[in-house]
This record gives C-alpha cells, structure tokens and sequence, in this order.
C-alpha cells in the first residue's frame, strides 16, 4: 500500500511517502494507524491527536472507518487551506 | 477549466481566451490572491504551497462543476499556484463568466471561499526567524458553511 | 479612483497600477460589464449610454468613498464608459484591493450593484428593427436595497 | 435658469437643454414643471405622468418640492441604470 504524507506530518515522520503490505489485522484506516504508531515514536507523535487529521483513500477524502486494501493509496494531511 | 501550475498566469490573457470561446458575455467576475508581505505581523520571506497533485485537480474538478451547476454560467476558470511564492506574487486566480452579473459575481465569490477553506493546499510560510505551516483557520470555515444551504 | 470615459480599458493595465500603488494587497476583486449582443431576444446593434457630466462623476466619486469607509479597502478603481459602444465591448469596470478576501469581494459587490441601479446613466439600445430607451428594472432596484442596512 | 433633459425626456421635448428665466411665482420644482406643461403639448405629455421622472439641482437628486432659484442647474432624467 502506497502511503502519502503531507505538510508537518510529512516534517514529522521524515518522508512524503512510503509502501508498507498490509497484514490481514489490518482492515480500515484506524486499523492502519495503530498499527503505523508501532513503528516509532515519530509516529507515535504525530497521530497521537487525531483532530487535526485527515485521510484520503485514491484521492477520495474519507473518515476513519473507511475500509482499505493493499492496492489502495492512502494519504494523512492536515486541514487545507488554499488561496 | 481548473489548472493547478508552478508558473504565474495573467488574468487579461485567461480573460480574453475565456470571451473568444464564449458568445453573450455580459459579465465577467475575478477574483486574484496574492502573497502578503507579513505572516501574523512578521516580514513574510516566502510561501510555499504543497498540494496532493491528482486529488488537488480532482477537487478542483468538482468544486467547478458544482459552481456550473449551481449558477447559469457561461464558463468559468480556477488556476491554483504550488511551489515556493514571494510577496507580491499571485496565488489563485478564479473567474467566471456569466450574462448576468449575478451568476458571475455569486459563484466567483462561491469558488474563492471554497479555495480558501477546502483547497487541497498546505501553505508553508517562512519568515527571518523561523518557518511554519499555515493552520487552517475556523473563521474561514465558518465562511464556506453559508453556501451550504 | 474613478474614470467615466469614452475610451476603453484593460484591466490588466488597471490592475498593474493599483498594485504598484499599494503595499501588501492579499486580494483582488474585478468585475467587467460587457455589452451583450441580445437586447430583449433581438439583436442589438448597438448600445448608447448618455449621461450628466458633472453628475456622473459627483455620485461616482460618492458611492466609491462609501465603499471606502464600508470596507477595509487598501484601493478601489472604477470605470464607466458612455457613448455607443457595440456588441463585447465593455462597459463598466470595477476593482477593489483590500488584505483579506471578504472585504475585496464584498465591496466590489456592492459597488456594482450600485452602478445597475443608481448608475447616472442612460441605456440606447438600437437592434435592426427599432431603438429604445431602456428601463429601469425593479428587480435591479431590490437588489440593491439589501445593501442598506 | 439652466435646465437639462435626458434619455425619452430629452427626445420628447427635442432638446437637451433650454435656458429660461423663473418668474417669481415659480419656488420649487413643482412649480417649474406647471410652468413647463404651458410652453407646448411635448411638455404638457413628457410632464403628465412623474412617476418615472427624477429632478436634480445643482447636480444632487432632489425631490418635487425642492426650492429653486435663477441660478440654479436644473435637470429631469428617468431612472437610471448603468453598469
């Protein structure tokens, strides 16, 4: 599963993106960020407070309990604000 | 028509290749956003926008297509700047075309305070003494919530 | 600063100098009134627009320093041509500059309204068969009273 | 005194503008427009309906019963509509 990371999530974690395989526990995307958090404590920090996080599933913004699978292209950013 | 680009646009060229595609045009709204030179009260070096290129096109699509759908346009145009900005330079330029200014003039505003609180961007602003992403703000959402009725 | 003048404009240029003139503009908001080429579902040939020297400019000058004190505007240009002016040329010209968004987009809103309504000028259209005075419409007159409160 | 016509006004009388000297009976607006109505029937159908006509004084929209002298401008117009 290809995974993106956008503006201090991106500074917090060090990269803008990495592939991980999911294993079958995982199943949506809160599924994901437990098991994310139990890489590092970069993680760990980052998704500690979920308020100011968002996710997308192929480009589709989605909310925590969407399902995902392997061919899916997740991505965590924080609210936009454009203009 | 969206366009997400590095480079600089200008609003009298988008305008005139805008009004030879169209017939009856009776009136045209823009609106164009620009780098201040201060970031809360700090002299402002750069901007740097970051997006998600795909989903950024794609939500910009849609948001267009909405405006189109919402008012009796003729055509309308967004183009969003990324990469790193200086003060003076352009952000965001949208325009709309419609026959009556109503149309043009409401959904111009529509697409900005859209751009503004959903905008797949993340701005970086770096300042002489240090660097930080913009948070979003709630003043802006509250400002997107009234079209949603 | 107003211009009520025969000549056309190019907001481009327009725009130019008033950001030359000003220091730390966020926003820019435009609008352009164009001659259409349908007057009553017959096709206009030409539009004449008359008015009172002196007058014009006298109300013109009033209603921009409103906008002024209404908005927290850092400039604001509007243009009004007379004469006859034919079908895609323009007519009207309105910008307004201010930091933030809001008070740009409100502003130039409210200006434009204005113009439609209280505009000092006089329409003459002329199409193939006949020409006429054109009237005042009320629901132009509705929309501007949501701007006296 | 100065006065000025617009728009189907200024067709109707077949001028844009006439010079006339007020007689001391005329003190407002109004009583210009009775003195007008006497000149020929243009006057009399242009002035038949007020409805749709504005008065200005000096450049200023004023209403019927504004007081007016000599050396007043004076000009009748319909509504107007610009932009």
């Amino acid at each position: 599963m290809k995974i993106l990371y956008f503006s201090w999530i991106k500074d917090g974690i060090g990269k803008s993106q990495e592939d991980i395989t999911l294993n079958e526990n995982i199943k949506n995307i809160s599924d994901l960020i437990d098991f994310l958090i139990t890489i590092n404590d970069d993680y760990k920090k980052i998704f500690s407070d979920l308020s100011s996080i968002k996710f997308s599933k192929n480009m589709n913004i989605v909310d925590i309990n969407e399902k995902i699978k392997n061919e899916d292209e997740i991505a965590f950013f924080p609210p936009m604000t454009g203009g | 028509m969206i366009k997400v680009q590095s480079e600089d646009f200008s609003v009298e060229k988008e305008t005139k290749i805008l009004l030879n595609k169209n017939n009856n045009v009776g009136a045209i709204s823009s609106f164009i956003g620009i780098v201040r030179n201060k970031a809360k009260e700090k002299d402002l070096i750069s901007m740097t926008l970051d997006h998600y290129p795909g989903m950024t096109e794609k939500m910009l699509q849609k948001i267009e297509d909405e405006a189109l759908s919402r008012w009796k346009l003729l055509d309308s145009l967004i183009i969003h700047r990324y990469g790193e900005l200086f003060p003076g330079e352009n952000i965001v330029l949208v325009i709309t075309l419609s026959k009556h200014r109503k149309d043009a003039i409401n959904s111009c505003h529509f697409l900005i305070d859209w751009l503004k609180t959903k905008g797949p961007f993340w701005k970086f602003e770096k300042t002489k003494s240090s660097g930080h992403w913009v948070e979003a703000l709630d003043s802006d959402n509250l400002e997107e919530l009234k079209w949603n009725n």
